[in-house]
């Protein structure tokens, strides 16, 4: 008994003085730490890929891919505890919470990091910029205008969102529920706003749900890449498809299957890898003073061109691509 | 037929029929055949893990991997399917139902050898098990165009209007009440439950026993992840995040003692369909979204206070019957 | 019976070397603290800085706060996880409140209130109906939690009181010691003292080792089970408080999943999961160690590799020639 | 003595160095009451997890009808014939009577090896009615009383088909009634041709159903005999190596004011107008069946009074 005590402390101080040797030499290079909203979400994957290119295209970068597990405000305030603690030079986030993390950015900003939010903002207060894919109203009205046209502006519809606190998705419902005051939608009624976490089942069982509650739903928005894939395969179980319209915001390499077979005629997204590139590009230059991050400033973002930065310091990348039928295969392979 | 309203899973049956009544006054569609097949559907997967949960809280135990081990082996039957889409399916479900046996015989050993509390073995297999989930696919999803046309349409096949998810479900049912009833190792799983030491008394190898129960609770979880991945034809890092929480209330609401020695199949599946009705339910009757889990909640605690209620009085009608017998 | 115990005793005299002492669960937990130190520094050079070090504690210090009531929690063989959800339940108490305009002091106590009340209402369902702790708390998770949706719905309530922010942003003087970890301290040391030094602490260990006969030595177990968890609730309001402080706003999603963090850190800390034993060292070191890793695959293996130790040691022994000694 | 189907011989047991027992002897006829007796610690529990093989003995050996056995797990002595009740609650609360009686033995089926529930139910029916007891199979045992749940052990004894039953102090938890009904079963067990081993500390019973003896004092084994050929006294001085007077010299007792008084105590279904004086220097004694009530308002004046003045708290 003693003995093998005695061979175990040994082993510990063993790995306790390996551990000690193993040090590793800070690096020169510009560090950008690219903060999702959780791990192993294929959209931000693609983001991270845009970063990637950027970091190549510029040199000199070290890109950090860091997120939550699961999409919490403080899995990422602790993620960005130790970034500071890291000293990182700057931090491109897509927040889980537009206010719980002012805090803790504005801190990281005291001691000197660059902080910009991409895809889903932080309140000004805590950021230099914000980099919205597109404007979160033309993204509101066209989501209405894109499953009005597919199911000839009459009917009751339904949003099925991520969860009921992701702040982007919660923009764009209201700019959606402005758009259908609209006097060319008296026709169409919006019925219900359910939310399916951003997890399969629960998004697949809240349509399901959906389809059961309102027996002439003619259509469904959902502008969440786990939920309109997983309502997706729901119309297609329940034999919807063509009966219920289909479009949102999704990632063509998730969605093929099912515009391919016409449950789901058109939805739209932008290119998250451009996203996850000019965040990245932006990021670099801001660290490097070649950028200002100031309201009216044109900022010359490489490959994707000029992108001017708006009112609250939120610049605005594009208009999102639509895939339908056509362009689909040519995308799924890319993102 | 006295037995009868004796038993904790009579109770929860009428409370089940009550709420199905109040349910269908206000929305007569909740009545459908069709809605109840698809209840059934929905409580198919989460019947079956509740189950394999049950077996090892008989035993005094409880599993918390159970989620993570899903997520793993229903993953590793996705990316099997995807990258090499000839295997046939046969071969994908035994493959998972494999992993599965494989995860659930880790927690098995760590309780069972390593003697660690099943609590703390499940709380660490669950990150370990998530965390192998992410290694495994890197962060990146399995998605429906990936997977074969069998492998994504085989819980949706259907014969006489029942998928076979629902029927392979109920082939689970059978199999474990044949087990827990009708085999010896079946009926140990009580007695480690109820009463470690007497056990051992009467030769029951308790660490035989734990092991098994671990090891099956994980092959029902590996299958239950192919059917999973395959239902909901997408493959994430995130697949069953907290599922466990929802095998161990089916458990607790079907009259599972939670401290070992008690509980059937029979409660626990209704106690899966009750959670299944309760959700479907609330949707139906267009109950705002964010008042869902409130009211869910509340019903659970309704549900084990009547439970425990009804338990102890009906214990007490059988020790006054006693009293009068002597 | 009186010989068995008397053998256990010699055995424990004999225990006393300098090997034994090293292999306290209090030193094992001392050294992989240090070691996760040592790698942390290696991943990142400015981590043993001064104010990064202070600043980090953020994060884990209301965790750290719910895990001292819960080790009583645990003791007596209970268990609770709602404690999450009453923070969420706290948090949006304190957002209406201070919507209405109460100030600093009054959204404290409201915080402290609506988290005893809580906490109070699970003691009571257990002892009155006399069902497992587990039971009652996976239920009331989903409750709390689910009112805290129902008040709050897709909105967050962001305006706080400039002073509030205090509780969970600020500094003691200049020291860069935040508030957060002082008070955490302090609690430390009275649960400390209450656990080891009372009559109510030995109270809590009788409980866990053998409710029945604590009941038969005149200790009112359902009273002190139904204390345990109030201020289980109290400690849960506590640290909704120093949270909402913190982010500055509140959303019914907050602080999801931090139960099984909390017990993991209790367990961890060499609290029997099955009652009985444990004390406040071995937690404390164990908040300090997952606290400065993230939960994830290594607290997975850390925590079954400890809790593993003890037993590998036992199995590395060779078998005494009196045969197997079985309880 | 060529029905003497046990004997062990030189049993020696040592927990870590310590001697428990020490050279016993033991033997066991069929057909009759072997009485084990000795003080609490004396080494008679010792002895019977030897037997039942919960414990392996350091040194000594087993025979068992004149051949040498070993029991390293209690399954292989049950399958020697050797069955035991133990002192410690060793049933299953939650499960029925039937299951209780079955459990590590449960009868299967022969065409498909599942269980056989009817067959299993016929025949505890059967033991119940051997036994005389009136409970139903399906019972759970957390229902019964101590001295039913004591049956139901035996029944299992029974259904094991032992020649060999250890009583492990049965009558500790019985009234007078019930001891005298466990009497009547011994019997017919003997009858029947079972060996029992009967353990207890109580004289008065050893020799009201023993026929013979062994004395166990300090794990040692002191001697063996035939109780028709010895009294009482004898066999106090074997079991505490002194005579009853120094053991329990008779000493008067002032009996002094009233401490404690209880008038018209009352738990609603449980016991009512209990009324006693307790004076000081006094032993009061409690007399009842099991389920009057006794220990029941002896916790309730005893949670009564540590909380005075309030509701005591129920469990």
């Amino acid at each position: 008994m003693k003995k093998q005590k005695f061979i175990l402390t040994i082993v510990l101080i063993a790995i306790f003085i390996l551990s000690v040797v193993s040090f590793v030499g800070a690096k020169e290079n510009v560090r950008i730490a690219m903060l999702v909203k959780n791990l192993g979400n294929a959209f931000f994957e693609a983001c991270r890929d845009g970063g990637l290119e950027a970091a190549e295209e510029l040199g000199g970068i070290e890109l950090i891919y860091q997120g939550p597990t699961t999409p919490t405000a403080e899995g990422q305030i602790e993620i960005i505890d130790s970034l500071i603690a890291q000293k990182v030079d700057a931090i491109v986030i897509s927040a889980n919470d537009v206010d719980a993390l002012v805090p803790i950015c504005k801190r990281a900003m005291n001691s000197g990091i660059t902080v910009i939010s991409f895809d889903s903002g932080i309140a000004p207060e805590g950021r230099i910029l914000h980099l919205a894919p597109s404007s979160s109203e033309f993204i509101g009205r066209s989501q209405v205008k894109m499953l009005a046209n597919l199911i000839d502006y009459k009917g009751e519809i339904a949003i099925l969102s991520a969860s009921s606190q992701a702040t982007n998705q919660n923009t764009w419902i209201e700019w959606m529920k402005e758009e259908l005051k609209e006097p060319a939608y008296k026709d169409m009624s919006l019925v219900a706003v359910v939310y399916g976490d951003d997890l399969s089942d629960k998004s697949y069982r809240e349509a399901m749900g959906l389809f059961k509650s309102y027996p002439n739903l003619r259509g469904i928005i959902s502008p969440t890449t786990v939920g309109i894939a997983a309502t997706g395969k729901a119309l297609e179980d329940a034999g919807k498809s063509g009966k219920i319209e289909l479009t949102g915001l999704g990632l063509p390499s998730e969605m093929k299957q099912y515009i391919k077979n016409g449950t789901c005629r058109q939805m739209s997204l932008w290119n998250p890898i451009d996203l996850g590139y000019s965040s990245t590009y932006i990021a670099y230059k801001l660290v490097q003073g070649e950028f200002q991050g100031k309201e009216g400033e044109v900022m010359k973002v490489g490959r994707m061109g000029e992108i001017k930065i708006g009112p609250d310091n939120e610049a605005v990348m594009g208009e999102p691509y639509i895939f339908e039928k056509d362009n689909i295969d040519k995308f799924a392979e890319i993102y | 037929m006295k037995d009868l309203f004796r038993k904790r899973e009579f109770n929860l049956f009428i409370f089940i029929l009550f709420i199905i009544f109040g349910v269908s006054w206000r929305t007569p569609s909740f009545l459908y055949i069709n809605n109840f097949v698809d209840i059934l559907n929905d409580t198919a997967i989460l019947s079956m893990v509740a189950i394999g949960q049950l077996m090892i809280i008989v035993t005094g135990g409880i599993d918390l991997s159970v989620g993570s081990s899903l997520a793993l082996s229903g993953m590793s039957a996705a990316l099997l399917n995807q990258y090499h889409p000839g295997i046939p399916i046969f071969m994908i479900i035994l493959i998972s139902i494999a992993i599965g046996l494989l995860l659930g015989s880790v927690n098995g050993l760590l309780v069972s050898q390593a003697k660690i509390p099943p609590i703390i073995t499940t709380l660490g297999t669950m990150s370990i098990y998530r965390g192998l989930v992410f290694v495994l696919c890197g962060g990146t999803w399995v998605s429906a165009h990936e997977m074969t046309e069998v492998f994504r349409m085989f819980p949706r096949k259907s014969f006489l209007g029942i998928s076979s998810l629902v029927y392979v479900s109920i082939l689970i049912v059978i199999l474990f009440l044949i087990f827990l009833n009708l085999t010896r190792t079946g009926r140990e799983i009580y007695g480690v439950g109820g009463n470690k030491v007497a056990s051992q008394y009467v030769g029951i190898n308790l660490k035989k026993i734990q092991y098994i129960v671990f090891t099956l609770c994980g092959g029902i979880t590996g299958l239950a992840g192919f059917l999973w991945v395959a239902r909901y034809a997408a493959a994430q890092s995130e697949t069953a995040i907290g599922f466990e929480l929802q095998t161990i209330a089916a458990c607790v609401i079907g009259g599972v003692s939670i401290t070992g020695g008690s509980g059937t199949i029979i409660g626990v599946v209704l106690g899966a369909f009750f959670m299944g009705i309760v959700y479907n339910a609330l949707t139906m009757i267009n109950v705002s979204p964010f008042w869902q889990m409130a009211i869910q909640g509340f019903i659970i605690i309704f549900a084990i206070i009547i439970n425990t209620v009804m338990d102890k009085r009906n214990q007490q009608l059988m020790l006054r019957k006693r009293s009068f017998n002597e | 019976m009186n010989k068995e115990n008397s053998v256990l005793d010699l055995k424990k005299i004999r225990k006393i070397s300098l090997l034994n002492i090293i292999w306290q669960w209090e030193i094992i937990l001392l050294f992989i603290f240090i070691i996760v130190i040592i790698i942390n520094s290696n991943l990142s050079p400015y981590f043993l800085d001064y104010t990064n070090l202070m600043n980090t504690t953020f994060n884990f210090i209301e965790k750290a706060i719910i895990a001292l009531p819960m080790i009583f929690v645990i003791i007596c063989g209970d268990i609770d996880i709602s404690v999450a959800s009453i923070i969420a339940l706290s948090s949006v108490f304190m957002g209406m409140a201070s919507q209405a305009g109460v100030n600093t002091l009054g959204l404290v106590a409201i915080g402290l209130f609506s988290g005893t009340t809580a906490g109070f209402l699970n003691g009571f369902i257990i002892t009155k109906f006399g069902i497992p702790a587990i039971a009652v708390t996976l239920g009331s998770m989903s409750l709390f939690r689910g009112i805290a949706y129902v008040i709050l719905g897709d909105k967050a309530f962001t305006k706080y009181p400039a002073s509030f922010a205090f509780f969970g942003q600020e500094y003691i003087g200049n020291t860069m010691i935040p508030f957060e970890l002082v008070l955490f301290f302090i609690l430390a040391i009275i649960f400390g003292t209450i656990l080891h030094k009372t009559t109510f602490g030995r109270k809590v260990f009788a409980i866990g080792n053998n409710s029945t006969a604590a009941h038969f030595s005149g200790i009112p177990v359902n009273r002190i089970r139904l204390i345990i968890f109030a201020v289980t609730g109290l400690c849960s309001g506590l640290a909704s408080i120093l949270l909402t402080s913190r982010i500055g706003s509140t959303r019914p999603n907050i602080a999801y999943g931090w139960e099984l963090e909390i017990i993991t850190t209790v367990v961890l800390g060499g609290v029997a999961i099955t009652g009985g034993k444990g004390n406040i060292f071995g937690v404390i070191i164990s908040i300090f160690i997952i606290g400065f890793l993230i939960m994830n695959i290594v607290v997975g293996l850390l925590l079954i590799l400890a809790i593993m130790l003890p037993e590998l040691l036992k199995r590395l022994k060779p078998k005494n020639s009196f045969g197997n000694v079985k309880k | 003595m060529n029905n003497c189907i046990i004997k062990m011989k030189g049993i020696k047991k040592y927990f870590y160095g310590v001697k428990a027992l020490d050279g016993v002897d033991f033997k066991v006829r069929t057909g009759e009451v072997q009485a084990l007796i000795g003080e609490n610690g004396a080494g008679k529990s010792t002895l019977v997890k030897i037997l039942t093989g919960v414990y392996q003995p350091t040194a000594g050996s087993i025979i068992l009808n004149d051949k040498p056995v070993q029991f390293p797990s209690p399954q292989v002595s049950q399958k020697a014939g050797i069955s035991a009740i133990h002192q410690e609650a060793t049933m299953f609360p939650d499960l029925s009577v039937m299951e209780n009686i079955f459990m590590g033995h449960h009868i299967r089926n022969k065409s498909n090896g599942l269980l056989s529930w009817k067959e299993m139910k016929n025949k505890t029916q059967i033991l119940l009615d051997k036994l005389e007891l009136d409970i139903h199979p399906d019972t759970k045992v957390k229902n019964l009383s101590i001295a039913q749940r004591h049956m139901v052990e035996i029944a299992k004894a029974l259904s094991l088909d032992a020649k060999v039953v250890i009583m492990d102090e049965p009558t500790s938890a019985l009234t007078l009634k019930e001891v005298e009904y466990l009497y009547k079963i011994i019997r017919k067990l003997k009858s029947e041709g079972k060996a029992i081993i009967f353990i207890s500390h109580k004289f008065e019973e050893v020799f009201e159903i023993a026929d013979y003896f062994t004395v166990l004092r300090d794990g040692k084994y002191i001697g063996e005999g035939k109780i028709a050929d010895i009294t009482v006294d004898k066999i106090v001085q074997m079991v505490i190596g002194r005579s009853l007077e120094q053991m329990y010299p008779k000493l008067e007792a002032e009996q002094g004011d009233i401490i404690l008084k209880v008038e018209n105590f009352t738990k609603i279904g449980v016991f009512k107008n209990i009324s006693f004086d307790l004076h000081k220097g006094e032993i009061l004694g409690f007399f009842g069946l099991v389920g009057a009530g006794r220990s029941e308002v002896m916790q309730t004046i005893f949670v009564w009074l540590g909380t005075v003045g309030r509701k005591p708290l129920r469990r």
